[in-house]
């Protein structure tokens, strides 16, 4: 199994979870962050002191898929996010050694 | 000077009695005291200095947190700056020439328009009173201005999340000077609706018809905003909606209540009638909320107890406390099915509801005024239908198509000016990051 | 007539007046004026209009933001929700039938019930005073409309986080029908506890000894939430809390201020007593936590003011500065304890403190009523133990207790009753998730 | 009693007048009513009652927010307890020994100090007036009460985020007892700057330098925050910001109008002129802003419109319509000179710009004063330079440096006896993790 | 040495740590995420337009621990967080090549 | 490529983001966390009922990097984030089996 995890413009997300489930990807977690890359970000200005605000909003995906599923799920999700303009984000394959779901104790495939 | 009379006689109410020089009849217990030379009255001037302040407090920070909460996080403080900057820019505006238009003596034109004697409130003395009102001049402008604020801060929600800040301001700017003050005129100051009979006590044409319709009006020419009808755009924080209706609502104590000139039994029954109109149609919404949609929502209960404020304004000052429940009950009801229903037929993007409150209310309530007016209240003459009086209902319409006529034209024309020379949206850049951060450089952390 | 005047002569607080036709001696002002025709007084007018107005910013947005910011986050809508929703539904319980009840004449039942002959406002002329004042009726019907609302609204502190808000609902119209309307006949309507020489100037039995007797019998019914004792139940955001504290003791001016019922020396000097009570107590919660915890909490100097509002609320017309003082040092320390210490020990889950501060704050200052009351604030014949009138204190428990007892087991009774038809408490799944999504349908974002 | 009288007709501003027990001219209007035995007046009272609702919500919530909102979220619990502990505490102290010092009759040493013999309250009765107004001594002394809190309470702005809250409240006691009391006695209670003819309607010296210099000295003694000017410490949330900046402008009014003692004309255009000169202010640091930094800021509105009324603080009484513009359009870009450019230009880290908005805001609202004082708003005498009488901007430059004289070494030595005996700065831990946490328990969630 | 990520339900989280504690396992981090999974959301309503809110709140909780104590934490976690009703979460369990505690510049187990 | 995961000091985000950007490496993602282990959360008390706060704020800061640079990142925030005081934190390394830069479709070491 790999865990994906994406990082995207927050206005993508649902365009990326409908692309995912379309694929047939039922679950996926979501995270709130803050990117610093080659996108610059704006300054805030209060009474004259300016303040660069160097960390912008993005998203955070994280999808545990089988090893079959990752090379659709990677371009599915490339292709939502897309908008071509700096900033759109990476997306990080890397290995999920076990797996678990809570609810029932399967585990590993059965349990994405 | 003619006209003026017959305003005042037919209207009779103290609202549309402010602008008047002396009077004969109508209002017995000023009449008695403008018999001597009028004396200030203290108790009208700690009544009218209150209801000045309370009304400056349903602008900000009332409306500012009633939009404010609305809104998306990334648009908040560029909404609360609407509502803070139109108080600041309009208090000028209305000082220069907003007042002169609205109060002053338009001479031939009267009719119309209080012309340009009155601008940087030329003439006024420190203890001169506003005749036939036991209170000073001075009291009376800076009263009425709490009036000019609101009414264009409205509209700002209706275009809420797109609409460019410097325009903004210039439109709000225009649109007091040529829509709000001429009809302010006309039905206050001496106009010709004042003086056909129009009842309106505190400003149901004036104020709601008139930022609905233009709100409506602005909704089109802007367009909608980007992702409506996908995107989540779910009010970030209704404590601040919330927190936002109360002030407007205990303000429009100051509004209704102080739009009787002083503190006399007509601000008291005003005021009573108006949290009786707020709370049912408050309730009415909730409840018809409830059995539609099967949850009561926070914002549905404060949209529907500033749409009873709106139904009540014209009328706070001639029903009784049982006019005053079933205008709730109804107005509740017809703002709850305008604001849900109609809006997504219909399709257009009026962010905050500004139309299906304000101008629908704003219209019921004008209407039902007619139809609830009671002499006991009003004085003689200032009766309804339900007292025999059918004629009124059709002065209300007329007075509130002529409203409604006047501000659609003039308000398109104004926005295709501002349009024309400085644009009126946000690019789409602003729109997606948020107008907190774009146009202001500022975010809530 | 003859319990009316009797009531009079020995309650001889305006407040404990307001229900009187006529007077002779006990309010030397308001009997010179009442020799002639008594004739409205537009100062008075002013003061009670504006009372009222601030009142009802006591409870919207007050209390709405006081409880709002104490809950956790899930739930901080459904609690506004409640505070705004009282405002609503109670004001046209009060038009209904309330203010009936409570001010009207019971004929031979007087002495517990003022009947229904006033049920919606029947019989209220437009400038007919509500004398002795000298203020109309209906403006003493809108002001004791405020007074109706913010009580049973109190109650929703004890119940938070897991009462289902249709029972609320039901709960709060029956309870302002059933205890407070009858309760408030009893102090101020004419009732035999305003004959029998009750002092209570503003409602700390009628108000708060009241609405804290039913908050804790409703925290006993409803039982404790679930979690409560181990999981973190902490305070969401006590920004709101703070000021939600400041809206309830800037309106407690009209509170205490208004029940004067005119702009006169009482009415000024039952403010000056309020703010030093109130600062007092503030200070006396703040230092007992900051010695016995450690820390000076944010809550808890919110609380301590509170507490010295309600302390002072019976007092504010009886008592000197100094007095209010030493009854907001002692009103402090015991609210401090009750609400920390004996509820912890007790184990009962009353939320948000309405027992341990309405109730004992309520009792604590009607028993100190009876103490520190001097001649030279209230008038003749209103002096407490410090001036050698012990039987002044037992008048305060017979009264108090009456009031427990009352209010204890009828409560108790409307709980079962809409438990029986409909529930009380929210299933377990909406208490776990939270009352904003489940019940109304929005969140916070 | 002659210092008294000289001081009157010198003055003849009804705030000036305050002190005062009798007069003969300079007021004709109060002068008429004192020729009999002056009675209390209705109107007055309630406006005054009124007055003192809305100057106390200027502190909590107003002040509270202002501030709370422009920390950082790991300190807005500590920052909003500052304000409203400085409410409580100051209440107490106030009536303890400040009103006497302020507006007691300091004997031989009158010119400078009001003397011990109104501590707690002593000699009022409870219908005694305060002459030659036409209210009650209470209603005055609580009126004052709620200058006596906010003035101490806004220097916190300066020390915001690393003064130990302990310190502060010692601080803030010893000050209002040695800076405040004293200053009010010298300008309003009889004192020699009085005498000498200085014009200060509300408190532009005695309030806004007073507490703008102390705030100035306070940050220098206790030194720069942790980080500054390398960290970010963009305010966290300034929706509470501009909440906080509408209580502010909306209790100004009871500030500014309440100054005038009664609900008179003269109250009536000192809310006229506030409105005006707020709004020209706010618009002037927002242009001035935008041109130079590109962007209209939130902060930077709400700022500009607190230095306006800061500015017309002094002249409310004394300036006409025309002139509070102008003032305003001048303090507005002086106060955003001074709290952007100059004070990043010196270093001091004054944390949310008390001295640059208080401190410039009331110097230039003082000198302005004398420039812009007309007669036919202040009476016979009280002219500005324009009228012709450059003397006065002499004794305003006067007044205000013998206050900033006094104040500036005052304040020095009281914080520097605080720092000997408990210091005066968090450790630098609190400091780190915020001081919400680590001095008061309690974190916003 | 492994990472253990585990999304659980949020009211969860204090018997999750005390379980993890139990097992004398001193520390972890915790973040707000929002889910989206089996478990179907809920529906908001604001003057009749309704939005569908597809992601619930969760909680990630992250641990890093030996090898030697990968299964009993993994199932310390699975008990404390079940309630056997949809939406209980997942576990996912990865390798972590290299640790260091900044403190003292410990490394690997040691650094745990 | 390897992820660094580390959990750091809020404080110390502005140092260790520029110890980065002085490596030249050009992202890195940043969220708020809790933290919790040795070092003890503070004791919060309303009206008398006290509530531990065991979870301390810490920032998470996600670095994905080439594995020549590895060591040198790592030892770099090491440097930037310590104070000596409990608390200050933990690095993980894991590996990425694949990147990809959304933007340009540029893959593994290339979208870094
Ligand atoms: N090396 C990295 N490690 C972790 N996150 C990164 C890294 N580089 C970029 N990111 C994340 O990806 C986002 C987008 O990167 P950026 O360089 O701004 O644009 P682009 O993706 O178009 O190259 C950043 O805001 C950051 O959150
Ligand atoms: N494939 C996945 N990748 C990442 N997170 C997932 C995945 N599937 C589920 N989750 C997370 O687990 C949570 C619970 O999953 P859900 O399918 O709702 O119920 P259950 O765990 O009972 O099967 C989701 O809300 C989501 O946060
Ligand atoms: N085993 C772990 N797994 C995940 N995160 C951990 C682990 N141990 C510590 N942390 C994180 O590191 C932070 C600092 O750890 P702590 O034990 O308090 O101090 P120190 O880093 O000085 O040893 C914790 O708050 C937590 O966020």
């Amino acid at each position: 199994m790999k865990l994906i995890t994406a990082i995207i413009k927050p206005f993508k997300l649902e365009e990326v979870r409908s692309a995912l489930t379309d694929l047939g990807l039922q679950g996926m977690t979501v995270s709130e962050v803050k990117g610093y890359g080659r996108q610059k970000g704006h300054t805030e200005i209060y009474r004259g002191a300016e303040y660069a605000v160097n960390f912008l909003p993005k998203i955070k995906i994280e999808v545990a898929v089988t090893s079959a599923e990752v090379d659709k799920a990677v371009s599915a999700i490339a292709t939502a996010a897309k908008t071509g303009q700096i900033g759109d984000g990476k997306i990080f394959v890397s290995a999920i050694e076990h797996t678990l779901r809570i609810r029932t104790g399967e585990t590993d495939d059965n349990a994405l | 000077m003619k006209t003026c009379i017959r305003s005042i006689t037919s209207v009779a109410a103290l609202a549309a009695a402010w602008a008047m020089v002396s009077m004969t009849t109508a209002l017995p217990a000023l009449a008695q005291a403008a018999a001597a030379a009028p004396k200030m009255d203290s108790g009208d001037m700690a009544w009218m200095l209150t209801s000045t302040v309370i009304v400056l407090m349903m602008t900000i920070p009332g409306l500012a947190l009633f939009y404010g909460g609305m809104v998306r996080k990334k648009n908040v403080l560029a909404t609360v700056m609407q509502s803070f900057a139109a108080a600041c820019l309009l208090s000028i505006v209305w000082m220069v020439v907003g007042y002169s238009i609205a109060f002053g003596d338009g001479g031939a034109l009267n009719a119309y328009f209080g012309g340009f004697g009155k601008m940087f409130f030329a003439g006024m003395t420190k203890d001169g009173l506003f005749a036939p009102l036991l209170i000073t001049e001075s009291l009376f402008a800076v009263f009425q201005m709490t009036f000019a604020i609101i009414t264009p801060a409205l509209i700002a929600g209706a275009v809420a999340d797109r609409m460019k800040f410097s325009s903004f301001l210039v439109f709000i700017t225009l649109w007091l000077i040529i829509v709000y003050a001429p009809i302010a005129h006309w039905v206050w100051g001496g106009g010709f609706l004042g003086a056909d009979g129009i009842m309106d006590f505190a400003g149901g044409t004036v104020v709601h018809i008139n930022s609905g319709v233009a709100g409506l009006v602005a909704a089109l020419v802007l367009g909608r905003r980007k992702g409506y009808g996908t995107e989540n755009m779910a009010p970030h924080n209704l404590v601040y909606t919330v927190m936002g209706a109360a002030f407007l609502w205990v303000g429009w104590f100051g509004f209704n209540g102080g739009s009787a000139g002083g503190a006399n039994d007509s601000a008291a029954m005003a005021i009573l009638v108006t949290q009786i109109c707020a709370a049912a149609a408050a309730l009415a919404w909730m409840f018809a909320e409830w059995m539609t949609h099967g949850k009561p929502s926070v914002l549905g209960i404060a949209s529907g107890a500033i749409a009873g404020l709106v139904v009540i304004t014209p009328a706070a000052g001639f029903v009784d406390p049982k006019g005053a429940l079933i205008m709730g009950l109804i107005g509740g009801i017809v703002c709850f099915i305008a604001s849900t229903g109609i809006k997504r037929a219909l399709g257009y993007d009026d962010s905050l509801d500004v139309f299906g409150i304000h101008g629908v209310g704003g219209f019921v309530g004008a209407i039902l005024t007619g139809v609830f007016a009671v002499s006991w209240i009003g004085g003689e003459g200032k009766s309804g239908l339900l007292e025999g009086n059918a004629a009124q209902v059709w002065i209300q319409l007329y007075g509130t198509f002529a409203t409604i006529a006047y501000c659609a034209v003039a308000t398109f024309v104004i926005l295709m000016v501002v349009k024309l020379f400085m644009g009126l949206r946000v690019d789409e850049q602003t729109e997606v990051e948020g107008l907190d951060a774009r146009l202001h450089g500022e975010t809530v952390h």
